[in-house]
């Protein structure tokens, strides 16, 4: 569907400064229509403010992000880079707890923004399709009445990555989708993501490998705010920079683990 | 020349005076974002409390000692404010925790009850604190400039109130404890700090300096029911300005404060003096949101 | 079957404000002309209540400037009123003060239409001034609340200060007519009684509409977690400042009602004691719903009426009280015990009120954006 | 959420009827002035026996400071007038309102207690804004209003009596005095609201008329509690006397940092028109002592009528409590109503105007005597200076009592005043 070859989204020399320590340095990422990616490294890697980079949450101090080839998105707010067609899904679930998980669908389904648009917007049965089948999508359709905050935390994941799909973007951005998920849930999202991943570009941030593994495609690892090793998981297994950094640390309890 | 020192002493004067009054809502909204509208109220019951000792000692001691009741009434002030802060946290602010508006609802409601206890009990008039004899006069200075001895007196009051918040707040153990409680709750509390000891010592302190503020206050203004009332927005001016959650913040505020206030009555009038100050505030905020000393965090929030 | 039980429920609402309205519409029958007068004030209170609900119980912007806006639509007709009844001549403080001569500004103040657009325009293009710096700054929750006192004392200090423009903290009054009809008659008061009654329904109908609209679900999940609309791709500031000027478009719409029914406005009506109060009324009958907030509206100020005579010194204390439990324990208010029985019983308080102490704040993290 | 629709139309029905309830019972006249419990379901002013009368001052709020002790002498005069029989052989009830110092809710309980509890007449207000806004209702309604407070002139109500001072009874006097006894450089310094305003602009165009020289003028918001730089500037000005217009709480402030400053009473005259009695206690004798003021009566002051009301007060309220100006000028009004309706033969508006025109009565503060014309009383002007034990030391009088002339028509310097 998509033509391969594509960056959608190009990051060059992004730094990030707080007060000094420069969490990210000189990082570079490119990102195929259609791709998924996984971004992994140790805690404090600059995984998740590379993130925030590219959603406008934070301002690089210096480099560019660019996304489709031509529209530079560090000089934008967080409310156009998400119009352009950037999704975010932050780690701990970020839903509005206090409007009904139909309403959460309904704000985030893709629509004009403006306040005008939003005052006269009426409920088409279209729309209505739309949101039923993405209530469905995400195993919630009983549940459409009920107060998002009264959701279990899986649950409030699906929602939130329901309502990602709901704004329809070209590029998601995913912050540890399946932390705190029980095995059964994560399995579950692991199908959402395949899913998801079939349309558009996709980065995940990830600590369980085992939950990464799944997914036959490209890893990025970041140590201490910098690019380490780019490729397949097999390569980056085998890289010995990266099992010094991360995976030796990591290869003991990840062993226990997989054996349990 | 004269006028110029006079006035630079009067900026200094009234900034020591906002210093004092927002130095315990710069501990209860700067560490605990507690908005306590109570604050004023408390700074008038430090006021009472002074009354008060003043009338002990007028009443049961020789008229030789009167002068001393001074000395004595700021612990009074300070321990009065304390006990009703440890009160009103542990009955109402504790339920309060993370809702910051509804906080300053709340507290808005206990002041009033405040207020209109302290016309039951002392009735609505004003009442009268006789300053201590030491304290009238002032210091001569290049021949003709009087610095009145009350204001020098506040100065030191509120120089010595500041050294001991911070030692006690950087140097002891249990200013320590707060720290860690305010900066990670969890973690403290996993550490085993008793984070509901901490919360109500920590809002019961800011509370005391209120008291302190309104004995000192005897000494230049009013003491009545509504004292709190000419305080309140003031002294919240002074934390937002300074950047929340920074001591020196609160007093490079209230010195801003203080000095542009002086500066723009002498120009103007005292109406239009008070307005240009908080136009200026407003100003200021637009552009720096956070205040004047900001604490830099990653979090947006 | 689940629609028809919808649709009745519907029916006995719609009923049930149908017979509201006509109560409303029927009362100058039962009222004695007091009463009435005292029942069309506190109308009025209730319009500026569900402004007020508006930016705080839907949108979670918490105001106590609002008193500025209702203040100034209350000047506007004041200024018009007083011009009426001086008759062409200078108003009478003026004249103490020293002015010889109509300020230009005031001059617009003449015509009743441009009185009336000015009460409207004077509150929202300040609203909106303020809005768009604050909200664009992303200056928000204490801070954007403690700014609106700022605005409160500048308000009211200029006010007191320029006596000669503004009749200082006597205010504007000493009215007489309204378009030629004289505001003493009987006549004159039950119909502006009746015209408080509709605008109070027109801006009910128009609450409700605004809440039940795309742009409510908005507004209610920029209250439930800004940063996060951000990132849907909506602009925060632009829906709190545009809700932040229908909402003080409306305190200044319930604040020339308020004069045309009392006959004074004054500096101190627009203070941050006031201000405060109007928040109370929210607060006690419920934030998050229309009826609750101007029914608090009305209820409270009857309740002031009534026992303040009795207890002048008792009231305060009472009214602390109820600010005191309403926030604590009622974050809903009155309106919240009436709903509280739905289907999840227990989840009738939102989240960030359930629970206490210290668990709060690890709660609090859930909704808002993480650290980075 | 459907549910909740249903419970809000649930608390709508209630709330509605109570509301409905609540004003409709309220409505009958049987059960008005709930806090009055003696009177009967009398519906007149003068009903079976007994005459209603308002009482409309501040009881709570920022202004109940100063209104609660007019409020005490209000209730001692019509308590002493039904000892000796009442008036018209009927008893004064006296319905209390709390105007809360609120200036919409005066006009509102004045709006109930004429046309709902249908007093007689009210005795209220203190501040002029106050006054401003119950005037409209008096007129409209056409009640009678006793207002018990000097102020700044320049109105003449039919509809209201005005025992307290006129401008030209307090302040031209005293001013006349000052640039006569203590020099004539004037500072002006007032708190920032309508009397101070009138009453500088009165001041200043006296100056010029009588050789005073204008040092300076200065407005402070209400409550301001600074007056470090105020007096810097007046320090700079160097005048001869500062004519403190200040309110209230200010004047603690002022005073106390005044005498900070190294300013005592020997240095400057300052003569105060809104510090009497009651005030001094708030301020504390020590920074006082040696200030002037203008009034036209004090504790002190050396009457018959004068002897008994200060003892009757303190025995009924207590020894520490002191009488003062207004206290003095609210008892005096219960009395003047009283002899008016006693004249007029019934309690109808227009008959007491009538009968009140050029009455006269011993008032505490001497012979005092209604000016037909202008509704004002006529009164005599004292300057006093603050004694140690808190009491003022009258060190001149007007001798008679002077017409009171609130537009100042006798003035011919007054003229751009007058309008």
């Amino acid at each position: 569907m998509a033509n391969k070859g594509a960056a959608i989204l190009e990051c060059e020399d992004v730094t990030v400064e707080f007060d000094g320590f420069k969490a990210v340095q000189g990082m570079n990422l490119q990102l195929q229509k259609g791709e998924l990616r996984f971004l992994i490294g140790p805690n404090g890697a600059g995984k998740t403010t590379m993130l925030d980079v590219i959603c406008g949450k934070v301002r690089p101090s210096a480099g560019s992000v660019t996304f489709g080839g031509k529209v530079d998105i560090t000089r934008k707010h967080e409310h156009q880079i998400a119009e352009l067609g950037i999704g975010r899904k932050f780690q701990a679930p970020s839903i509005f707890k206090d409007m009904t998980v139909m309403e959460n669908l309904e704000i985030a389904m893709r629509q004009k923004r403006s306040v005008m648009a939003t005052l006269f917007a009426r409920m088409n049965s279209e729309d209505e399709g739309r949101l039923n089948g993405q209530l469905s999508m995400i195993g919630l359709s009983s549940k459409g009445s009920w107060r998002a905050g009264g959701l279990s935390h899986g649950e409030k994941q699906w929602l939130e990555i329901g309502m990602m799909l709901m704004q329809e973007p070209e590029v998601l951005l995913l912050d540890e989708p399946v932390a705190g998920m029980t095995d059964k849930e994560t399995d579950k999202t692991g199908e959402l993501l395949h899913e998801i991943a079939r349309a558009r570009s996709v980065v995940v941030v990830e600590h369980d490998m085992e939950f990464v593994r799944n997914f036959a495609s490209k890893v990025t690892v970041m140590h201490e705010g910098k690019l380490l090793k780019e490729g397949s998981m097999e390569e980056v297994q085998g890289d010995d920079r990266v099992a010094e950094v991360y995976l030796g640390r990591r290869r003991e309890e990840h062993a226990s683990r997989s054996t349990a | 020349m004269e006028l110029f020192i006079l006035q630079l002493f009067n900026g200094l004067s009234i900034s020591s005076i906002l210093l004092l009054v927002a130095l315990g809502l710069a501990i209860t909204f700067g560490l605990m974002k507690v908005i306590n509208m109570a604050h004023g109220e408390l700074i008038m019951i430090g006021a009472y409390a002074t009354y008060l000792t003043q009338n002990l000692f007028l009443d049961y001691m020789p008229a030789s000692m009167f002068n001393w009741y001074f000395v004595l009434a700021i612990p009074v002030s300070f321990a009065i404010a304390f006990a009703i802060g440890l009160v009103l946290e542990m009955g109402l602010i504790r339920f309060l925790y993370g809702r910051p508006l509804d906080s300053l609802l709340a507290t808005w409601g206990v002041g009033l009850v405040l207020q209109q206890l302290a016309r039951t009990i002392f009735g609505a008039p004003n009442v009268a604190v006789k300053s201590p004899a030491w304290l009238d006069g002032g210091m001569q200075i290049f021949g003709g400039t009087l610095l009145p001895y009350k204001r020098l007196f506040i100065i030191a009051l509120v120089i010595a109130c500041l050294v001991a918040m911070y030692v006690y707040i950087y140097r002891s153990l249990e200013g320590r404890r707060m720290r860690a409680v305010m900066q990670n709750r969890e973690m403290a509390a996993c550490l085993g700090v008793s984070t509901r000891r901490v919360d109500a010592m920590t809002f019961a302190i800011g509370s005391g300096i209120a008291g302190i503020a309104g004995c000192a206050l005897t000494l230049l203004g009013p003491i009545g029911p509504s004292l709190g009332t000419y305080y309140i927005v003031d002294a919240f001016m002074v934390v937002v300005l300074g950047g929340v959650g920074k001591l020196v913040g609160t007093v490079l505020g209230a010195t801003g404060i203080g000095m542009f206030n002086t500066l723009f009555e002498y120009w103007t009038n005292a109406s239009l003096g008070k307005v240009l100050v908080f136009v200026c505030i407003v100003a200021f905020l637009q552009w720096k949101p956070s205040g004047l000393v900001a604490m830099r965090t990653r979090s947006l929030d | 079957m689940q629609l028809t039980r919808i649709t009745g429920n519907r029916l006995w609402i719609l009923g049930a404000y149908l017979v509201a309205a006509a109560a409303l519409f029927s009362a100058p029958l039962v009222f004695s002309d007091f009463r009435l007068n005292l029942l069309a004030k506190f109308l009025a209170f209730a319009i500026v209540a569900l402004g007020l609900d508006l930016i705080w119980g839907y949108t979670g912007i918490l105001s106590l400037g609002h008193g500025i806006f209702f203040g100034l639509g209350a000047y506007a007709m004041a200024m018009y009123l007083k011009l009426e009844a001086s008759g062409g001549k200078l108003p009478d403080f003026m004249g103490w003060s020293g002015l010889k001569e109509l300020p230009l500004f005031w001059m617009p103040f003449e015509n009743f239409g441009a009185a009336v657009a000015l009460g409207i325009l004077i509150p929202a293009l300040l609203a909106l001034g303020l809005g768009y710096f604050t909200f664009r700054n992303r200056i928000r929750g204490v801070y954007f609340t403690i700014l609106t006192q700022a605005l409160v004392i500048i308000t009211t200090t200029l006010l007191v200060g320029q006596q000669a423009f503004t009749g200082g903290t006597n205010g504007v009054t000493g009215y007489s007519t309204l378009l030629g009809y004289s505001l003493a008659s009987p006549e004159t008061k039950r119909v502006l009684y009746w015209v408080t009654v509709a605008v109070l329904i027109g801006i009910f109908i128009l609450c409700r509409y605004l809440t039940g609209s795309r742009f409510g679900k908005v507004l209610r999940a920029i209250r439930d977690g800004e940063n996060r609309v951000r990132f849907i791709g909506y602009n925060p500031a632009v829906y709190q400042m545009v809700i932040f000027t229908v909402s003080a478009a409306i305190a200044g719409i319930a604040g020339m009602l308020f004069v045309l029914h009392v006959g004074i406005i004054s500096p101190s009506m627009l203070g941050i004691v006031p201000s405060i109060e109007m928040v109370l009324w929210v607060a006690i009958g419920g934030r998050g719903t229309l009826i609750g907030a101007a029914l608090g509206a009305i209820l409270m100020n009857w309740a002031k009426s009534e026992f303040s005579t009795a207890y002048p010194e008792g009231w305060l204390f009472f009214m602390g009280a109820m600010f005191v439990i309403a926030v604590v324990f009622l974050p809903k208010g009155v309106a919240g015990l009436f709903q509280w029985r739905g289907k999840d019983r227990k989840k009738w308080l939102p989240a960030w009120a359930r629970g206490s102490g210290g668990k709060l704040r690890t709660g609090e993290k859930e909704g808002s954006v993480p650290q980075g | 959420m459907r549910k909740g629709l249903f419970y809000q139309f649930a608390l709508l029905i209630v709330a509605v009827s109570m509301v409905l309830a609540g004003c409709g019972a309220n409505n009958e006249p049987a059960s008005s002035g709930t806090n009055a419990p003696q009177e009967s379901s009398a519906s007149g002013g003068s009903d079976n026996g007994e005459i209603k009368v308002g009482i409309l001052h501040s009881q709570s709020g920022t202004m109940a400071i100063s209104e609660t002790s007019v409020i005490d002498a209000e209730m001692m005069a019509i308590e002493e007038i039904n000892a000796a029989g009442g008036v018209l052989g009927k008893k004064i009830v006296p319905v209390l309102e709390d105007g809360a110092s609120d200036w919409p809710t005066f006009a509102e309980k004045a709006r109930k207690l004429i046309s709902e509890d249908k007093v007689a007449t009210v005795f209220g207000g203190w501040t002029s804004a106050s006054r401003k806004a119950m005037l409209p209702v008096f007129e409209e309604l056409n009640g009678l209003l006793w207002y018990p407070v000097q102020y700044e002139g320049l109105e003449a109500s039919p509809n209201i009596f005005y025992t307290g001072a006129t401008t030209n009874q307090q302040i031209v006097p005293s001013v006349t005095w000052l640039l006569e006894n203590r020099g004539k450089k004037v500072y002006l310094l007032g708190s920032d609201y309508v009397f101070p305003r009138t009453a500088n602009l009165i001041i200043k165009e006296q100056l010029k008329a009588e050789g005073g020289e204008l040092a300076g003028e200065e407005y402070t918001p209400l409550g301001h509690t600074d007056y470090s730089t105020i007096i810097s500037k007046i320090k700079a000005a160097d005048p001869d006397i500062v004519y403190n217009t200040l309110n209230g709480d200010s004047n603690v402030a002022f005073f106390k940092q005044l005498k900070d400053a190294g300013i005592t009473a020997e240095d400057m005259t300052t003569l105060s028109v809104s510090v009497a009695e009651e005030e001094i206690r708030g301020i504390g004798v020590d920074v006082l002592a040696g200030h002037l003021a203008a009034w036209n009566y004090y504790q002190t002051t050396d009457t018959p009528t004068n002897a008994k009301f200060v003892e009757s007060y303190k025995a009924k309220y207590g020894a520490d409590r002191v009488t003062a100006d207004p206290i003095e000028a609210g008892y005096t009004a219960v009395y003047l109503w009283a002899a008016a309706v006693e004249k007029a033969g019934s309690t109808d508006v227009a008959a007491v105007k009538e009968a009140a025109k050029e009455l006269e009565w011993d008032a505490p503060s001497g012979k005092v005597k209604i000016d037909g014309e202008t509704q004002h009383i006529y009164k005599t002007v004292r300057i006093g200076e603050v004694q140690a034990d808190g009491q003022f030391k009258e060190l001149w009088n007007s001798g008679e009592a002077v017409k009171p002339d609130p537009f100042l028509k006798g003035y011919e310097w007054a003229a751009s005043i007058q309008q």
